[in-house]
């Protein structure tokens, strides 16, 4: 019984803080924050090179075969670093295929997931229906083609295929380059990961197969690596918030010796330190008690993702002014934690699903 | 206790229901030179009607009306969702400064422009190490015969690139204490000494500037009130700022609940019902209900105890931080009713651009923790936090 | 359009002050909380000289004639006081006999009460219903006695009547002399007001006529008195932890001297306040709008009794381990202020009504 | 990260749960003097089984247990529901202090009969005038020959009618710094020089006592630690509170969290329906499992620092704050699914006590404010608060 990280996993940690820290900047978050595509092929295979696309993929197809709590070590470091990426995108893709493909779909795409020459993204969000990311509509024409329109899909621009989802729990994988997708550019309030919108016209849809609580449990893990990416987040706001508490005075006195400005920062701590407590323990749950992973996965989902804006809020009235200026680096990630609190499934939504899942 | 309006306070509000419905403009036009220009018009629209400065005094082209009748203007104001007019500051801070502290020359000269939004003002009060300890400012203005020479940096200017007047404090007395050497002054904007930077935001808009001054020339006849006392004149604009803007704030929270109470009434919620029936929902926007309604009533309580007292004390700094609050919560459950397209800029009725703006209500005019210290020290007389 | 009171309301508030500091200081309250009935016949005859039993009895039954707003001044000074008297369930029961009494109820009561002849008292609560205080299930038997439990029934002990709430908006009134009616004292939270148990059982009872929105309008001013009750509760436990916090020095200092007393001090002014407009907003629209009084009443119920709460448990933490002994008087304020936010339907409860009569 | 149990770990726990299922008390009786009684037989109960003060080595009587099955422990006293034992602050506080900074003559004198609950220890920290600034405090020792003689008031101090030792914080150099003049004793309660008065609290019950001390005697072996050095003893008491008894708090809010949600789904609730499905309460139940979630969690995460670095360090602040502000929202939610019986003292699960008595825990064992000055300070590592 052991809250400490192993020796591998320590070691992935440090090996991207100090990747991230290294190869994004905040100018070169920047920069990608103000293009559309949001980073280029060869950051990309740095990021392969790391092995993290391949984390959860199974040795043989090339992958590290590695669980829940490697992904949120990564994806911690992640929000931290704020780097754009579209390793969360693949990632939540490749763990619907891991949960629920087909041997032909597993085959054609775990491989080239895993050694990056391939991308997917997964698409929840029906343009009509309501906020819960499990309430699609969709439904397949007769001959299995899909009509409909998905919003908000992270990195579908960049993508080689996307798992689509339907009514009543259904999967499908789609290429990219399918004559009836069609991917155009939604303009996000957070620049660092890129949405898209994606019109899908009578497109060739392949069913995954898989049981419910497998797709279940991958969605878990989704929203866990979501959870995980606002602590990285938080952690670095808060660090942000304390440096500027310590160094700017007003009043002849440094701010974070008002009890208004340095009880704020200990409440970012306490959110900051539970949110990693629950990111942890799903993720470990997911890997090794089936049982408590979903239920372990939303409550780090609802509550990181309030702890997230929160503190990133937090932060940038110790801030003031300067810190609602665009030339500052927080408010990239104020953004990316409200996009996370509101994506597959937010606070509200999470929380009934802890109570279903309680038996309340 | 009567809330109920007189005959006179019912014709005036007849009288002006029956102009707005007249003469509305319309909606604002996207882009901010267009949406300044509409704004402009619109202004003069209202001042050649005798609608601006509705309470300044008759003799500076006001309408000498009650603040009965102002708070009526506010109302009218939200109910025919009127765009905002183009000279807010002066109307709302420069005006009554000049009123309180300008001679009748100074009154005379520059009113008349302000009502008529042909002279727009902005205010230079903050710097980049002033902000919320205001006192502590560095600009520099030295005596060179008739006139004063203004070096310095400021910042959070709203509409200074739109604008003829700078409502100013710098220190013209290096020696003297941190309140008691500062002069506020009335820069004219159209010189090559002031540089305007727009200050982009986090909202991608940019609404405030920085102001680069190097020499700039003020004639000492645009000095309000003595030298070496515009920490008074100062603080005089920002009660005006507080408790003027306050109404129109809570107003302007009427406005936008309304709006989310619609939005709400039309999006799919959780699994898909309407959102506005929601239990959940239902129990956060009655509480914004009732917090707006708190913000209107206390703004109204304000007013009476103005009829009574005098001059706006510092209890408007309330309404400021409550305000605050108000339209933050307001947004963020915006926010949580967009659902998914939370995550989208292009929000149905500008969510999420209101979310992101609303980050600065509890910065800009007053900071919640400053405010939170005048409504302890001066209202409940705790000791001052050391 | 002026919030202000006028003369002869001033006149009731500063009486009311003057009246209450007198005859209810500390000690007396205290000793009266620790009694049974909770005060003497001797005092509430001063009560009554004073008019306030009949300040909404027509002049023509020996009242007052006046209004809400004069309700709304005494009740606001009686929290303040912390007054421990049965005007509060008298003029609950007397508000619903002249919204809704019969001719002959009218005749034979309202005289009686303005004089302080007599005392009612309003029973809404089943013991098995739901927590709705329109909730009732009570039926009357055939020949239209009523058998029943009502719970937590204000000053039920020494009334000479209670109204009793049933199902479909039926109220009935019931002598408590009758042979039917058994009155048991209950324990309650707040000692200041004593809760009786009422075991009907076959009594005779008097069902009262009006319409449904007469009664609704009587149900609003009742629960806009326990608003203003806590809007004077709030004020004096505000007002107590602003003297601790300027007399109390720990480190050397006030510790009104530190933001995290003096914000929460200031937290307490803007909820009193917010209180304070509300009720008094209230208490004229219930006299001079009536679309608007319910409405108005609910938002006054559910902010100041959330308020009420908040202000006077903030209050125990600005006073420290002091603030938790019984010995200190902040906790009948605290005690009050908890149980007016549950008395009459909680803030949750009239936050739905808000919603309702929004249109919501 | 591996927070599965060990083989040996999974033993232990099967060995507990098998013992306290053979072995489980009972409820609590009524009163505080039989409740008393029962706590003490219990404690005694465990003791026999090897089952008290888990943690110290076994030198002294403890069972030298890891810090895991410390927590299991914990977890499945929690599981059985029992009651808590008699000597809490003993083996807490008091025994941990002894065996950091005390004699070895200490440890033999006072820890056993700690663990058998024969000797029942109070704190003596606080007094009127020091609470939250605990080092101001004024009671004094004065040197007589071989002993000291203690005079002085404390209060808060609980156990104190039940208890035998007294660990206690006096003057025992008024010249020297607040912080260096103060001595560590440990006070015999049975002798007359030693009041003890009762202290009502606002549930009605007497938990708490003030001490009242003319002229006690302490021999000077009754020292813990240097003379002139108490502060740094008191530290690690504190920090034994805070850490150890966190690690309690957090199991007795799963409780009273089960009890709750058992509550609402008997309570019908708005509009007759049961209270567990009404979705604005749903919502609230679901964030305090998440909320009690988190106290466990971060109880654990704590466990695993102490397991790579030693001590307690300042973090366990963190979770005595939560914990409160947990503690108390639960109790408040309590009070809202009780509806109209909220206003009853004699509400089912006694919740209306639990609610009152809530009030208290963001007071005792270290304020919320001190608490976030503490973790601003030494955690965050933010200046001083001035």
């Amino acid at each position: 019984m052991n809250f400490g990280f192993t020796d591998d996993q320590q070691a992935i940690k440090r090996t991207a803080r100090e990747f991230l820290k290294e190869r994004y900047p905040a100018a070169t978050v920047r920069r990608l924050a103000e293009e559309e595509r949001g980073f280029t092929e060869e950051q990309w295979q740095e990021v392969a090179e790391l092995g993290w696309p391949g984390v959860i993929v199974p040795e043989d197809s090339d992958g590290l075969g590695l669980g829940t709590v490697e992904l949120v070590v990564i994806a911690e470091e992640m929000g931290y670093a704020l780097a754009p990426t579209p390793w969360f995108s693949t990632t939540a893709a490749t763990l619907m295929l891991v949960a629920a493909g087909t041997e032909a779909q597993r085959e054609r795409w775990l491989g080239a997931l895993a050694r990056g020459e391939a991308r997917g993204t997964l698409a929840v969000w029906d343009e009509h229906a309501g906020w819960a990311p499990d309430h699609s509509e969709l439904e397949p024409d007769a001959d299995g083609k899909l009509t409909a329109t998905k919003i908000a899909v992270p990195d579908a621009g960049s993508a080689d295929f996307l798992i689509i989802s339907g009514a009543d729990g259904r999967h499908w994988l789609i290429e990219a380059s399918d004559s009836g997708v069609r991917i155009s550019p939604e303009e996000a309030i957070d620049p660092t990961r890129k949405l898209f919108r994606v019109e899908l016209s009578r497109a060739a849809a392949e069913p995954l197969q898989g049981a419910g609580e497998a797709i279940a449990r991958a969605y878990a893990t989704v929203v866990t690596m979501l959870a995980a990416e606002n602590v990285g987040v938080g952690q670095r706001a808060m660090e942000m918030a304390v440096t500027y508490a310590k160094d700017r005075a007003q009043f002849d006195r440094p701010i974070g010796s008002y009890q208004a400005v340095s009880h704020r920062c200990a409440q970012m701590l306490l959110e900051v330190e539970g949110s990693r407590s629950l990111c942890y323990w799903a993720a470990w749950a997911l890997d090794h008690e089936p049982d408590t992973g979903p239920r372990a996965g939303s409550m780090a989902k609802a509550y990181a993702g309030d702890a997230g804006f929160r503190v990133t809020a937090s932060a940038l009235q110790v801030h003031g002014g300067i810190g609602f200026t665009y030339e500052h680096d927080l408010h990239f990630f104020l953004k990316r934690a409200h996009a996370n609190a509101h994506a597959f499934g937010d606070s509200r939504w999470h929380r009934d699903r802890v109570a279903d899942l309680a038996g309340l | 206790m009567d809330l109920t309006l007189s005959p006179a306070e019912e014709a005036f509000r007849d009288e002006l229901r029956g102009w707005l419905e007249a003469n509305h403009p319309g909606r604002e036009p996207a882009g901010d030179d267009a949406a300044f220009e509409f704004r402009r018009v619109w202004q003069r629209k209202l001042h050649d009607a005798g609608w601006a400065g509705l309470s300044w005094p008759e003799e500076y082209g006001g309408r000498g009306a009650t603040l009965v009748e102002q708070a009526i203007f506010n109302e009218e104001m939200v109910r025919a969702r009127t765009p905002s007019v183009a000279n807010v500051l002066g109307l709302a801070m420069g005006g009554p400064t000049v009123i309180a502290h300008g001679t009748e020359e100074q009154r005379k000269r520059f009113l008349p422009a302000i009502l008529s939004a042909e002279e727009i003002w902005c205010q230079g009060f903050s710097e980049p190490g002033a902000g919320s300890d205001l006192a502590s400012l560095k600009t520099r203005a030295v005596r060179d015969g008739d006139e004063w020479v203004v070096t310095g940096q400021k910042v959070w200017t709203t509409f200074a690139h739109h604008a003829k007047w700078c409502m100013m404090v710098a220190r013209t007395d290096p020696e003297a204490a941190k309140h008691k050497g500062l002069t506020y002054f009335l820069m004219d904007m159209e010189q090559d000494a002031v540089q305007v930077r727009p200050l982009r935001q986090i909202t991608g808009e940019s609404e405030f500037n920085e102001l680069f001054i190097e020499e700039a020339r003020v004639p000492k006849e645009n000095i309000v009130g003595r030298e070496g006392e515009g920490w008074a004149v100062a603080i005089t604009t920002l009660m005006h700022e507080r408790a003027t803007l306050a109404f129109g704030l809570q107003v302007s929270v009427q406005i936008a609940l309304r709006e989310l109470i619609e939005t709400a009434g039309n999006a799919r919620g959780l699994n898909g019902a309407v959102a506005s029936e929601d239990p959940v929902i239902r129990q956060r926007l009655a509480q914004l209900l009732i917090e707006s309604e708190v913000l209107r009533l206390n703004a109204y309580r304000g007013l009476s105890a103005i009829m009574r007292g005098g001059v706006p004390g510092p209890e408007g700094s309330l309404g400021k931080w409550h305000w605050s609050e108000v339209n933050q919560s307001l947004t963020e459950l915006a926010m949580e009713i967009a659902g998914p397209r939370a995550m989208l800029s292009a929000s149905d009725g500008n969510w999420s651009y209101r979310f992101l703006r609303a980050r600065a209500n509890s910065i800009e005019g007053g900071t919640t923790e400053i405010l939170k210290n005048i409504v302890a020290e001066r209202v409940l007389g705790l000791p001052r936090m050391r």
